[in-house]
């Protein structure tokens, strides 16, 4: 964990709140956001995202599975993060298995939805093969290979670039089949479907330090966080999904002025993201 | 009692409370000389009992059993099993004592209490052994299917008596107990018929296989009582406190009928002789009577 | 640990800049952690051999600091022992600052090492002289002179301790600007408002401090960045390259956060370039 | 009322009985105890400093841990983990060595009914045998009550299955004092009359539960007649060596 | 005699596993009744009752309709682990189910979620080197689990006497279809759209805690913020009135 003595804590708030972090930064601005796509050839979709020093890798594996008797017209997503001991020592013990189990959960709630699926950043509808019998399950792994500050965002956008890296083979089922029985399938190996990710949301966390809020928080900012708010955004500016991290309360209002500050931050980041994504595209198919 | 005169001295001068702390023993001891308990019983009165039927509506059975500050909740959840070709018109019953971080302050999560375990073997064993319920008439079809009941007992207060109290619990909760309606479906399986009104859309057509075996007849209903021995004093129905100053406990444990279904005693420095055990059983007979009161006033309503 | 971030996206013509000045730097491109030996590129630290390009370099993979005794070096307290102070220095062993050490404590008495926390607690940053080896291969530090001791109002950064060269001093005034830069032999290097080193005797008066000036913070992240870019690129840091990249930043108008950004990374190397050439 | 049992025994026999100690070098004090076909073996650590687990700066500490012939350990074993080591420190004087922990192993070599009293007399000639202050020896009988009433002693694994109802019980030893008579006496009773340990199972009247006691008791005259000639036995051969 | 244990015997329960699902709410549809015959914006009848656990420093017992909880307070008492030096105090938390409290579902990340709503409002440093645990027992799920853990936790806290900002307080609100339903059971929150819980310190008026899952736009989170705010005042009242008894019910015996 990061410790700081007293009076670098002091320096720390004070940048802030002077509107100049240590870094250089103003409140509200990213550190430099590198992405790399199909960092890892046998996954269906891969990338890499580097904001200052925090590093993570997600990947997306999709396999044949049959839909929950709940919701027979879904497929089926999960999530699971890995911390890795070499970002952080504390990592190796139970504390990086909290702080996994912690990220995977928030993670679920920004892409997921509700319990009946309704608002999913990822639409769990296209992944059904035949209703009630087959679908894709995707399994999306993230790993932090290296952590300063601001894992959940981005996490949430290596997810959203491996999701834009993910190609899904063509699936032909047989039609007609008994109603107890599983449908014969073929999975082509040539026809790929690319994945529709417009929907999925970007994940904005404001970090509170003292009497103010920023974005991006390093690993030190972050030591010093009264509370934390993680909001996903999607593109039409709705909420996909909220999580408040740290004990300290919040007065309503700000939680409201939080959620459109955020809403004005996803726009930027969106498309930051997305130039980013479709840059590393290019240069993936250039090589 | 030949109490050092250091501590007389004390004891007269120091605050109720912290002697009850620095000296245990000898504030018990000073009690029982005349024949009282700090918690102002005689020594062979048990605690003001209490039973609760149906507190748990995902069970097919509960109940909530309170002995003083002791508490057990017990549910039945009854699931259905291929019987064992050695008793094929057998059912079974699983039970399994626990004991959670929330019951007392010696217990922490993710190390189960050593004396769970050990209470879990005695229930079965006494519950099992006294005959209280046959399982035969837990049997559906049979060689087929019948019913595998999970009783399981949560210990919500620890203060002492546990097993009594578990036992009261686990016993009431089966005269709880309602046995769900069920039907066998063409894939040879059980499943439930729901309650009236309920349009469930092959299931109700089915004849259902216990229509008339909705209660187990409970006989030989055991209880449970246990006592602490101490030099020649006999207390019957300990507080935690008392369990953990006196060392010596005996548990005595008769049916309706006041058989024997149990006598336990592990190690303890005080030995048994045969006027203190027939003191237990007295005492045992006695409390059998009031908790078969306590009991029978559950089953009118 | 600073991890090496040399793999920054380059835009195409920044591509061909960046090379064109590492060729001029050395030519073949030789990058930290070699050297060459017989017209032979040898490693030499223990690490991955890393090319860009042209550019041969060895991350390593976990450089740490070789102490010597009378090196000046910032660290990090991180344990409050009995009578001492074990201290991160990045270094394999322990590192300690005695108790009885002359300046920081006269006499010693059992009341003061209940009250050590007063002095120096866990996280505090101290500046120290290396004073001698200890039988275990543990290392015992001095807090000797008056610029010794805790350090106020600034920010730590971490570079590979190899980048920083043992040239005294190590103590730097920059009167101009009111800053005070200590390059610590351990690669650890401290930014921060000029004052004097508080005498550890004091006890600690957190209430009263304030915030620091807009203007000298904005100096202390420039110098900062400036640092953090050398550190990326593996050139050595003294005084002279520190502000001369500080000076390149503020002459180039570049705002100080886009410093770390790939454009002038790609400046500071040609204008290292420019420099051991011209 | 004298049925001959299957392998030919009176109710009231015991099957013979075996004891050797210090059969095993590691541990402080051992012993292997058999009984017919049931054999178990009973190793002691320590004392040792006591762990933090059980520290107690008053009283000596004693943990047991039971091994079975295969298989994991369930809820039978905790039991009797439980009930043995609850036994034990009603034996072993716990002031002499307070704060200290003493771990006793008990190995089960064959299970062939009276498992529990046959582990407890291996545990207590392995304590005896590892020097542990003791106020006075146990000793432990299986007694059976059979469908027709009787009662039978130290029953095979088979027996034991066919009974009604069962106890096991464990005694002091009786002593040879050379204190004055009364003053062993507790309440009219000589302290060797008094249970230590009683688990039963199965369902019997309180008077077949004192008639199985006043068996048992009886029987374990000669359990104890066994343990002391045991002890003297090997006591000789130290002397000698 | 021979005890039979039945422990490795398979089993399964003759219940129908698929839960029957309430007919899927459309968006016009707008006389949808709830299970328990409750309004949208009704919580459920609260007990509440402190002291439920003798042996414990604090407890309380929350029963909101099928929900039903036990917490228990133990401490501050010596850290259990060797832990590095630190001036305040420590939190522990954990939330166990019992076997029968529901199907299936088990809730690990409740334990952490518990701790995260508690840390902020407890007076850490009036307990320095030392720990207090916070054990919980869902007897029995109804659904809203995780709120009535929260709000009868805090209860046990006050009871055992650990120094707090103020009461805390937990609601969750269900969206099903365009309807906020307030404290939502079992069945509405296995079909909801999106969920928004929050918990918050009534007095102060200061959320704590608050996730959202599910696509939801800014008036509506404002209304279920709304709704969230007003019913936690009123349960901390409740609290209140409940710990008052307590206290008023310990001065007549003494």
């Amino acid at each position: 964990m990061v410790g700081l003595s007293i009076s670098e804590q002091h320096f720390v708030k004070g940048g802030i709140a002077q509107d100049l972090r240590t870094d250089g930064r103003k409140r509200l601005t990213y550190r430099p956001i590198y992405v790399e796509t199909g960092v890892i050839p046998q996954a269906n979709g891969s990338a890499r995202v580097r904001i200052g020093g925090t590093d993570v890798i997600a990947s997306v594996k999709a396999e044949i599975g049959r839909p929950s008797s709940l919701q027979p017209d879904k497929g089926k997503v999960a999530v699971f993060i890995d911390c890795s001991p070499t970002a952080e020592p504390t990592f190796g013990g139970r504390g990086g298995e909290e702080l996994s189990s912690e990220l995977a959960l928030a993670l679920q709630r920004c892409l997921l939805g509700g319990k009946s699926g309704a608002g999913a950043g990822i639409n769990l509808s296209l992944l059904v093969i035949k209703e009630g019998k087959v679908c894709w399950d995707l399994y999306i792994d993230g790993l932090v290979i290296s952590s300063d500050g601001n894992l959940l965002d981005a996490l949430g956008a290596a997810i959203k670039a491996a999701l834009a890296n993910t190609a899904i083979p063509k699936v032909n089922v047989s039609t007609e089949v008994a109603d107890n029985e599983q449908p014969e399938i073929d999975i082509s190996d040539e026809e790929y479907q690319q994945f529709d990710t417009s929907g999925v949301p970007v994940i904005v966390t404001l970090t509170k330090v003292g009497t103010h809020y920023i974005a991006d928080a390093t690993a030190e900012e972050e030591s010093q966080m009264s509370s934390a708010v993680s909001i996903s955004v999607n593109r039409s500016g709705h909420i996909c999904g909220l999580t408040k991290r740290g004990g300290s309360g919040l007065d309503p209002s700000v939680i409201l002025d939080m959620i459109s500050v955020a809403k004005h931050v996803s726009e930027t980041l969106m498309n930051k993201l997305d130039s980013e994504i479709s840059a590393a595209e290019a240069c993936e198919d250039e090589s | 009692m030949g109490l050092p005169d250091s501590t007389q001295d004390l004891s007269s001068e120091m605050d109720v409370d912290a002697f009850r702390r620095i000296f245990p023993l000898r504030f018990f001891e000073r009690h029982l000389s005349e024949s009282l308990r700090p918690d102002a019983r005689p020594l062979g009165k048990a605690r003001d009992t209490i039973v609760n039927l149906g507190l748990v509506s995902t069970a097919d059975g509960s109940a909530l059993a309170k002995i003083g500050s002791t508490t057990m909740l017990a549910a039945i959840r009854m699931e259905v099993m291929t019987p064992s070709t050695d008793s094929p018109d057998e059912g079974c019953i699983a039970i399994e004592f626990h004991m959670p971080p929330i019951c007392s302050p010696t217990v922490r999560p993710g190390r189960p209490a050593e004396a769970a375990p050990v209470i879990s073997k005695r229930l079965s064993d006494t519950i099992l052994s006294s005959g209280m319920i046959d399982l035969k008439e837990l049997c559906l079809v049979s060689g087929k299917a019948a019913w595998m009941s999970y009783l399981d007992i949560y210990c919500l207060d620890a203060d002492g008596s546990l097993f009594d109290a578990a036992l009261l619990s686990a016993v009431a909760a089966f005269s709880n107990l309602k046995i769900p309606v069920v039907a066998l479906n063409d894939n040879g399986r059980i499943v439930a018929i729901n309650g009236e009104g309920e349009e469930e859309s092959n299931a109700s057509k089915k004849e259902a296989v216990n229509k008339e075996k909705r209660k187990l007849t409970l006989k030989n209903v055991p209880s449970s009582l246990t006592c602490i021995l101490h030099k020649s004093y006999i207390l019957a129905d300990p507080t935690a406190e008392e369990e953990s100053i006196m060392d010596t406990l005996v548990t005595v444990v008769l049916d309706s009928s006041d058989q024997m279904v149990s006598f336990y005693k592990s190690g303890g420095n005080v030995l048994a002789y045969s006027s203190a055990i027939k003191s237990c059983v007295e005492l045992a007979k006695k409390r059998g009577k009031e908790l078969k009161q306590i009991l029978g006033e559950m089953d009118i309503d | 640990m600073v991890m090496r971030k040399l793999e920054l996206p380059l835009s195409q013509t920044q591509k061909v800049r960046f090379q064109t000045a590492i060729e001029r730097l050395q030519s073949p491109a030789e990058g930290h952690g070699t050297s060459e030996v017989d017209d032979e590129l040898l490693a030499t630290v223990c690490g991955v051999v890393v090319r860009v390009d042209k550019l041969v370099y060895v991350r390593t993979l976990r450089a740490r600091y070789k102490p010597q005794v009378g090196d000046i070096v910032v660290g990090r307290v991180i344990e409050v022992a009995q009578t001492r102070w074990r201290v991160d220095l990045n270094f394999t062993q322990d590192s300690f600052i005695n108790m009885h050490d002359d300046n920081v404590q006269k006499r010693r008495t059992s009341v003061d090492e209940l009250n050590m926390r007063n002095i120096f607690a866990e996280d505090d940053v101290v500046c120290a002289e290396v004073g001698e080896f200890h039988k275990d291969g543990s290392l015992i530090l001095r807090v000797r002179s008056q610029k010794h001791g805790k350090l106020d109002k600034g920010q730590l950064l971490k570079v590979d301790p190899y980048l920083v060269k043992r040239i005294k001093p190590q103590f730097h005034y920059i009167e101009s600007l009111g800053i005070d830069l200590i390059l610590g032999c351990n690669g650890f290097i401290w930014v921060g408002e000029h004052g004097h080193v508080r005498d550890p005797m004091t006890k600690n008066t957190r209430k009263e401090q304030s915030h620091t000036p807009l203007e000298t913070r904005q100096t202390i992240c420039r110098i900062g960045n400036a640092i953090q870019v050398l550190s990326n690129l593996g050139f050595t840091m003294t005084l002279e390259v520190i502000m001369e990249t500080f000076k390149l930043s503020n002459t180039r108008n570049i705002d100080i956060h886009d410093m770390l950004g790939s454009e002038f990374h790609v400046l500071v190397t040609e204008n290292e370039a420019e420099r051991r050439h011209g | 009322m004298e049925i001959d049992r299957e392998d030919g025994r009176k109710p009231n026999q015991l099957r013979p009985l075996a004891c050797s100690r210090n059969i095993l070098n590691r541990p402080h004090g051992s012993a292997s105890w058999s009984q017919g076909d049931t054999k178990v073996l009973a190793a002691v650590y320590g004392p040792k400093a006591g762990i933090k687990k059980n520290e107690n700066p008053e009283k000596a500490c004693f943990e047991v841990i039971w091994k079975p012939k295969s298989g994991q350990i369930g809820k039978a074993e905790k039991e009797y983990e439980m009930i043995l080591k609850r036994t034990i420190q009603s034996i072993c004087v716990l002031t002499v060595n307070p704060n200290t922990t003493t771990s006793v192993i008990i190995q089960v070599v064959h299970d062939d009914g009276s498992l529990l009293p046959c582990a407890v007399n291996a545990a207590c000639a392995a304590l005896v045998d590892a020097g542990i202050p003791m106020k006075h020896l146990a000793v432990a009988i299986c007694c059976c009550l059979a469908d027709n009433g009787s009662i039978v002693l130290d029953p095979s694994k088979l027996e034991e299955k066919k009974m009604t109802a069962l106890a096991y019980l464990v005694f002091p030893n009786t002593t040879l004092s050379v204190l004055p008579e009364g003053s062993s006496l507790v309440e009219g009773e000589p302290v060797e009359d008094g249970i230590i340990t009683s688990v039963t199972y199965g369902v019997m009247s309180v008077d077949d539960y004192f008639l199985c006691v006043e068996n048992g008791r009886a029987a374990t005259a000669s359990l104890s007649a066994f343990f002391r000639k045991n002890f003297q036995q090997s006591q000789k051969v130290s002397f000698k060596a | 005699m021979a005890a039979k244990q039945g422990a490795a015997a398979t089993t399964y329960s003759p219940k129908p596993l698929v839960r029957t699902r309430p007919p899927i709410f459309k968006d016009s549809d707008l006389d949808w009744t709830r299970p328990d015959g409750r309004g949208f914006h009704q919580c459920r009848p609260a007990l509440l009752q402190t002291g439920a656990v003798s042996s414990a420093s604090g407890s309380a017992y929350a029963e909101f309709g099928n929900t039903k909880v036990i917490v228990s307070v133990f401490g501050p008492r010596e850290s259990k682990k060797a832990m590095s030096y630190s001036d305040v105090g420590r939190l522990n938390c954990d939330v166990t189910y019992t076997t029968f409290a529901s199907t299936g579902t088990d809730h690990k990340e409740f334990s952490s979620m518990l701790h995260k709503a508690l840390e902020g409002v407890i007076m850490m440093e009036s307990f320095p080197k030392t720990t207090v645990d916070v054990f919980a027992l869902v007897l029995e799920s109804g659904g809203s689990d995780l709120p009535v853990v929260i709000s009868c936790a805090s209860l046990a806290l006050a009871d055992a006497g650990i120094m707090m900002y103020d009461l805390i307080t937990a609601v969750s609100v269900s969206c099903i279809g365009k309807s906020l339903m307030i404290d939502p059971v079992t069945e509405e929150e296995g079909c909801e759209d999106g969920s928004f819980t929050m918990t918050c310190m009534p007095s102060r008026y200061e959320i704590t805690q608050l996730t959202i899952t599910g696509e939801w736009t800014t008036p509506n989170i404002n209304e279920a913020m709304q709704l969230c705010l007003d019913a936690c005042s009123k349960l901390g009242e409740i609290m209140r009135d409940c710990l008052k008894q307590a206290a008023s019910a310990s001065e007549e015996l003494t």
